[in-house]
């Protein structure tokens, strides 16, 4: 339900203190999420935010909205049950990676293959912070860790490539120090029908500290990101004259003005594509890394489908009621 | 003898435990289900029990291809499938050589003579024909060539062989009906109706069952046929109904009671499974069977459409059960309604997973990290899952703390006649649900008389709250790591499940209310225990022996130490290596228990009680 | 360690009745991995089959080879400390869609981004076989089953497309009914390094029967399927004149001979190509439906760079032996 | 008084509890750690526990971020940190506030007066300074401006303000060196070793603690220092030991000792993720550290592993157990050696995750579906770790079946000093493992002596064989449905963990070995329960108590009935709700146990004991 209601972003603040380390990204996500939140225009009470555990599964009890901090790795699987239960509900999901990715794996390509409307923001900080630094799926190859003294060994997943792997019809991406990228790409997500997944490149201070410093820094943020919109040629760069170009099937930064480049050769981005192969390859994109809206494709939900089906049933079951099937087929009488 | 003298030729008999058994294609459910059925709708009482193989498919003629149901029927109170057959119904050599075991000396074994072909004698690793090396003389054979007396009856039916073949079910059920002198209307209406797009068939199957019928009134082999007279019963309209599916609609109608929509989060786990296809089919009546990606999403999906406001549940089997143990703790921490059904079976891990067992007691107990009581409560029979499934209900809304209920294989799959309770009949359900803003709103502010907590649903204004894990504040939920809050919130979560005790029948004894022995029972062992006490004690009307069985397991209900002292022994039968009387010695240690433990996938028979009882007080 | 002791498929069946349903596509593959083996040279001590729990999971017991029949969705989880403990033994995996990717697909996807070097068969029959048919993650859209009465509304995964957005360096498909193309792909799949995952369309004939009849029935296969392999065009057909070519970022199916096309234009496979963008196209194409090795990247195997890492530590760290261990660091004598 | 006369102002202690708090970023743990071990190095013995905040790194100066280590040196035998205090150093306000309750009255406590600013006395919530508002009258309050006087001294190093402040850690350990008469010379020691590449670093921290020392020798405020003697230890090599790190070593040793490489599955869970951050330090000694996606990976893993010939074990905490259970029953089944650390925290649910409790003790016991037993074993001390991990793994070697030990926070997390046992000092391990053809190999045929199963690895040519979950054939290990033959292996499964019972040590009391009382505990409660009975005996000569701890609880060693009835009361302290009083009322129904629960996430205490066991004697 929405509301005409004028809410700023203190409504959404909770009375608990927040306990993040001084400097965490966290912080950015909580006060971004905090001024989208009066610009989407939903009540206070018809939102829900449904956590795991972890440094970022907090996230639940700085807000003043109705919440659950469940266990870790289960938020997905909570919020799903909040979302079939009521539909009118607006249903976000905090997690980290390690709470998305590691013990809570399959609950995430789940939700995402089934297109269940929650609003997901995936605090990727490359670590598991709240026990203190071990690495997490995300984590590079070679990172040296209290768990890996000698360096990673595992592959990490990148998110994003996870996600188009298990159906999603929305990701976008935001740097953490990103304030104002993040509240857009929150009032997006919300705005998109299906699981809008979020992730958000965290800087952890204490225990990953400068994992994005050379995609983030204000020196270098320009350069190394792009950050996409659709319907708009995907060019960045601190003089705006760097763009994508297709080279057979992969994805080539090219200079405008130079070997004859114009603004028009620029691919067009276009988030609504359904086929993934192209969002596959801008979201594994290295150099630049790409920011913003990468994918948003309609398609039914979980709760479209449910509700398609629960008519269906109303339409095509002859029984009627709970009576009318206690006393259906054959039954007897004793006298 | 003359046809008319044959008619004469009727038993009288109280009632008769009949298996039939044949190849997985073989329609021994069907058959089984149609004898049951129409035996009840013509007063009956009933209990049925199907044994499936644990291959979905197997070869032909295979040993552990066979598949079962047996049938109980009496006129007067039936409360088991039965124990030893009284009559067996072989549609091959593997289904005879499976079975026969069970088969009382002397009694009658009914074959299809035509399926004793070498090859399926040698697939029951038979090394000679048992229909014509006397191997079988201890019972009273009745060999008849099925197949080819149905094949010979529909000959004009135009259908292939095969498909003729498949009608012998058929033949069979017209020969149990003329031996227990049933009709066979209701088969015959139930196939118009099953197969009424497909006339041809129907046309078939009623061919061969009238076909059996006749076949056994001319038959000589089959000299006298019975009678079972109708069991008096309460007055009512009746059906009958398979332990999981009670289970489904009690739950559907503690939600209509409640003003609740139903919330199933499953994985599909055998024996459980009927569970979530029953609900599946009734989203028409406001119920979301939600089939999850693991046990641990179906409990943690349930666990959110608590938290908006459904009565919640969940559905499983040990294995499953074992997953769940972490989110279940959540669940007891955060205080919300829950129910988590456990239709035990054969364990520990994979087990024995088409067969019944209690060996999930403990589990339900006491499977989860910390300090976290959980109410535990057990169906006794498939007709009281009904009353059960709505008593897990209504404990987890009036208490608001989560409920296990446990169910097993054996009343799960089982099926009884049930005198259909109405809405009306059922007590009222009250929930702690809030949906509109209240002042001074508390989380965790409870109910004196309860200790339940309000539940106030998300789309509420003015009463946002944050529920989780972690300790919490007694009073406002919010994360508390306070000592002493600490240790008067584990306080309190046991105290609340204590609290039950107050809102749950006193614990009563059936048969003599003292004397020499106490059969303690609990779960789905009810109609073993029952039948094999009420046995003893018209063997032995001196021995006064006395029933208790348990429904309510944490907490256990009032009465319990009071009952014991007024009998001089105390047994536990259960299925497990005794759960229960480790329980029961932890509360009550002052009585001695003796265990009579059997784990062998099976459920008790009233032999092997009778004779333990008999030991027992001899000895005392 | 690779023998040279001749064994026929027989070697590798075990004492036990094989119980699936007459009929069902498990008695295929299980030839096929029989047959796969002798031509594999790896002694039979040394093979080990780990599964899940389904009518698919029994298959090691047909084996005569070292197994473990495990529990629900855990044999990637548990074929990983078996090839982690032992990296000299060759693990396989025999699990279906439910095991792999209901319950099991976090494990799933953790095998498959670590690239361990496990053989891992995918018996996809889009149902639970086992549990007596209800729909699965590879269930489809509105498919009706014993706990979708009224139509699944849970949109499927293509299980090739999830593992390569969980960083797949193998992924291959075969038909069920197509004993010859599966021999060849259990052999290669044991000879590439790392995770080997090959997808098997599977008939289950009690509970979904003819899922793929209009892929793999006789009469169509020819021109349903593309068999793909590394170094040669994409051509398919019953007359060899079909063939895939790039239009922008998409597959299409041209004709040889029509408009001017000739064998030459048709993409040529390269399953050794890195990026996975035209490896998710082709694994995701619906008509024809690619069968075949579709990605074969070599990449370190997580038992590579354990070793690596092994090395490493013991270079580096200067204590050697346990006792010295004991020993290390402030200890004190007490008289 | 002139210098001199102050130096001979030494008082002889033996033994005193010390605190320090702080900021997390203040360096307590790095000082109570040295402190603690140059005492040991010293002679002493100590105990030593850290309390950390659950936030990571809270604000500076709230009170939630406060950050503690507590150290118990002594001259005699130490067996706890300590209950209350006899000086607390306190960093800052936040710090004071929350520990000063703890502080014995009229005992010192030391606080750093340049931190006692508004704003820092505004975060930790005082509305007036508590160094001039009287309000601690009762204590001996030594304010000491740390931060100013530090900076003083390293004036001249060229480092900025806020690294030299970082200093003032080492500043407080100098004046506790000087008070308790330590020699800073270890810790000199330390610091060159630690930060041998930032040699400022070392010149500012060895500044800062000269500094204290010489002030604290200056200062009128501090009229006396004290000095504890060495403590009689058994003779041998010593080093100070954390009770993860004893696990970890535990199993190191007994993989050494048994010839097999040591594999752990393991996902991070406070408080045992340092045995996963131990072990992964030591791959480079045949140890395997697996980092998995969830606990259920983790164990399952761990069992590939062991089913490949690996020494092999899971580590977690409550929530990590709970999800642990279904493979755990795989592995029970399966009959193969495995060991799972559970180092319990505060629960249920998530909990206290930072806190101590005992409350899995149930869970260990019957966390799974269906009968399946395990060995359950537990550890009393940081030391006693070692031992009880080696003999976890030695039981899951000689035995063919899981073994759960169980550790806690509050030990998980101590220390104390370890008299290093090499190899040579640990018992023999056996395994059952073969590695080469062997004639009629069955791979459930047992040792009769344990009804262990032979271990035969996968690369054993002729050995190829296939273990499951499904109930297996007792010899073969092929599957087996047989009715008889499940009940056999239900039976065998729990004979075998029953017959452990005759390879453990029986049980025995310590202290008087008959009388009024005996204390019954077990795991991590050893040293609060033994320092309680020492005491209380010394208070009360003339009564008779004695202290049986069990380490073994699963199967309970031989012995306890007989030594039960030798007291005329039994007390059970526990921090849960009294789950093992509640296990031996179960196996010992005869007696009566007084429950004594504690449920705050806090150890046990000798002073509440002490009451406690008054009360019960003089009840008697
Ligand atoms: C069942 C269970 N396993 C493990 C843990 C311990 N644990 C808590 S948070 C966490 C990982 C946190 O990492 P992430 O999800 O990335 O969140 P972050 O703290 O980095 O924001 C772990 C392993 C737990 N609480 N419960
Ligand atoms: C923990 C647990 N949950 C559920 C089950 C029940 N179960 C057994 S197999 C299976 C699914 C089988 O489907 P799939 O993996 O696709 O194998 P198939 O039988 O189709 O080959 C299920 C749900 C179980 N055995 N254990
Ligand atoms: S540990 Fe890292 S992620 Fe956690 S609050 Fe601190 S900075 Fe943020
Ligand atoms: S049920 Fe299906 S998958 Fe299972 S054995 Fe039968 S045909 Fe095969
Ligand atoms: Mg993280
Ligand atoms: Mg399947």
């Amino acid at each position: 339900m929405t509301t005409n209601i004028k809410y700023t972003f203190k409504d959404f603040a909770s009375d608990q203190d927040v306990r993040w380390c001084p400097g965490c990204d966290d912080y950015v996500i909580l006060r971004s999420i905090q001024k989208a939140l009066p610009q989407i225009g939903r009540k206070k009470e018809d939102i829900v935010f449904i956590s795991g555990i972890g440094c970022s599964s907090r996230f639940p009890y700085y807000m003043d909205n109705y919440g659950i901090h469940g266990i870790h790795g289960r938020a997905a699987a909570i919020a799903t049950g909040t979302k079939l239960a009521n539909p009118d509900l607006s249903v976000w999901v905090a997690s980290g990676d390690g709470d998305s990715m590691a013990i809570g794996g399959n609950h995430f390509i789940h939700a995402i293959r089934r297109n269940i409307d929650l609003n997901y923001v995936l605090f990727n900080n490359e670590i598991y912070g709240l026990t203190k630094g071990q690495f997490s799926p995300t984590s590079l190859l070679g990172q040296k860790t209290k768990s890996s003294p000698y360096g990673n060994v595992q592959a990490p997943f990148n998110p994003g490539e996870l996600a188009i792997g298990a159906q999603a019809k929305f990701f976008a991406r935001a740097a953490g120090n990103d304030a104002k990228l993040q509240t857009k790409l929150y009032i997006e997500a919300d705005k998109h029908k299906g699981l809008s997944l979020v992730e958000i490149l965290q800087n952890c201070v204490i225990f990953n500290d400068g994992a994005y410093k050379d995609i983030t820094d204000k020196s270098v943020k320009e350069d190394a990101q792009l950050v996409v919109e659709h319907g708009k040629p995907m060019i960045f760069g601190k003089n705006k004259d760097k763009g994508l170009v297709l080279d057979g099937m992969k994805l080539k930064v090219v200079k405008i003005g130079e070997n004859g480049i114009t603004e028009d050769d620029i691919l067009v981005h276009d988030a609504k594509e359904k086929d993934p192969t192209l969002h596959l390859a801008l979201v594994n994109l290295k150099e630049p890394v790409v920011m913003g809206v990468i994918r948003a494709v309609d398609d039914k939900t979980l709760e479209d489908r449910e509700a398609e089906v629960t008519e269906y049933a109303k339409k095509v079951n002859p029984i009627k009621s709970f009576e009318e099937l206690l006393f259906s087929g054959q039954t007897y009488e004793v006298k | 003898m003359s046809k008319e003298a044959l008619h004469k030729n009727k038993k009288q008999l109280d009632h008769v435990v009949i298996r039939f058994v044949g190849d997985s294609g073989d329609g021994m459910q069907l058959t089984g289900t149609q004898f049951s059925t129409s035996a009840a709708l013509l007063g009956n009482d009933i209990a049925t029990f199907p044994n499936y193989p644990s291959e979905i498919r197997a070869p032909q003629g295979s040993l552990y291809g066979v598949s079962g149901f047996q049938v109980n029927i009496g006129s007067n109170e039936i409360s088991t499938p039965g124990d030893d057959l009284d009559l067996l119904v072989a549609m091959n050599p593997a289904a005879l050589k499976t079975n026969i075991k069970d088969l009382k000396p002397g009694h009658m074994v009914i074959v299809d003579s035509d399926a004793f072909t070498r090859s399926n004698l040698q697939k029951a690793k038979y090394d000679s024909n048992p229909l014509e090396d006397g191997s079988l003389s201890n019972y009273n054979v009745v060999p008849v060539p099925m197949t080819s007396l149905t094949r010979e009856a529909l000959k004009d039916t135009g259908l292939d062989s095969k498909s003729m073949t498949r009608s012998k079910n058929m033949f069979a059920l017209g020969m149990l009906y003329w031996l227990y002198s049933k009709d066979p209307k209701y088969t015959e209406e139930f196939l118009k109706k099953k197969f009424k797009n497909k006339p041809e068939i129907v046309e078939a199957n009623i061919k061969a069952l009238k076909a059996g019928y006749h076949f056994a009134d001319t038959l000589e082999l089959m000299p006298t046929h019975y009678v079972i007279g109708p069991a008096k019963k309460e007055k009512g309209t009746y059906r009958i109904i398979m332990g999981n599916q009670a289970t489904a609609w009690g739950f559907m109608a503690a939600a209509k009671k409640a003003g609740l929509d139903l919330f199933l989060g499953s994985y599909p786990i055998t024996p459980a499974t009927d569970i979530l296809h029953e609900l599946a089919k009734w989203r028409n009546l406001d119920v979301i069977a939600f089939q999850a990606e693991d046990e641990i999403a179906g409990i943690s999906s349930a666990i959110g459409a608590s938290f908006a406001g459904k009565l919640a549940i969940t559905t499983t089997s040990g294995p499953g059960l074992a997953l769940k143990g972490e989110a279940l703790g959540l669940a007891i921490m955060l205080e919300i309604p829950l129910v988590v059904v456990d239709v035990q079976r054969g364990g520990p891990s994979t087990g024995l997973p088409t067969k019944t067992e209690q060996s999930d007691l403990m589990q339900a107990m006491y499977g989860r990290n910390g300090e976290s009581p959980a109410i535990v409560i057990a169906a006794k029979s498939p007709a009281d899952s009904y009353d059960m499934a709505f008593m897990a209900a209504k404990l987890t809304l009036e208490h608001m703390t989560p409920v296990i209920l446990l169910s097993d294989g054996y009343i799960g799959n089982g099926s009884e006649p049930w005198r259909i309770k109405t809405l009306d009949e059922m007590p009222e359900i009250k929930t702690y649900q809030i949906t509109e803003y209240v002042e001074d709103f508390h989380p965790y502010k409870r109910d004196p008389k309860t200790l339940a907590r309000p539940w106030a649903i998300p789309g509420t204004p003015g009463l946002e709250h944050v529920i989780g894990g972690l300790e919490k504040d007694k009073v406002e939920g919010t994360v508390s790591q306070d000592p002493l809050n600490h240790e008067e919130m584990v306080k309190l979560r046991a105290e609340k499940v204590r609290k039950v005790k107050d809102f749950i029948p006193p614990i009563e004894a059936e048969f003599d209310q003292e004397g020499d022995l106490l059969v303690v029972g609990w779960g789905g062992t009810y109609g073993s225990l029952k039948t094999a006490v009420k046995k003893y004690r018209e063997e032995n009307p001196d021995h006064k022996v006395g029933l208790a069985h348990f429904s309510y397991i944490n907490p256990l209900p009032h009465g319990v130490a009071d009952l014991f002292s007024k009998y001089k022994k105390i047994i536990v039968p259960e299925l497990n290596m005794g759960q229960f009387a480790d329980l029961l010695c932890m509360n009550y240690p002052q009585f001695d228990y003796i265990k009579y433990d059997k784990v062998q996938g099976l459920p008790l028979s009233s032999e092997e009680l009778i004779k333990e009882f008999k030991k027992i007080i001899k000895d005392a």
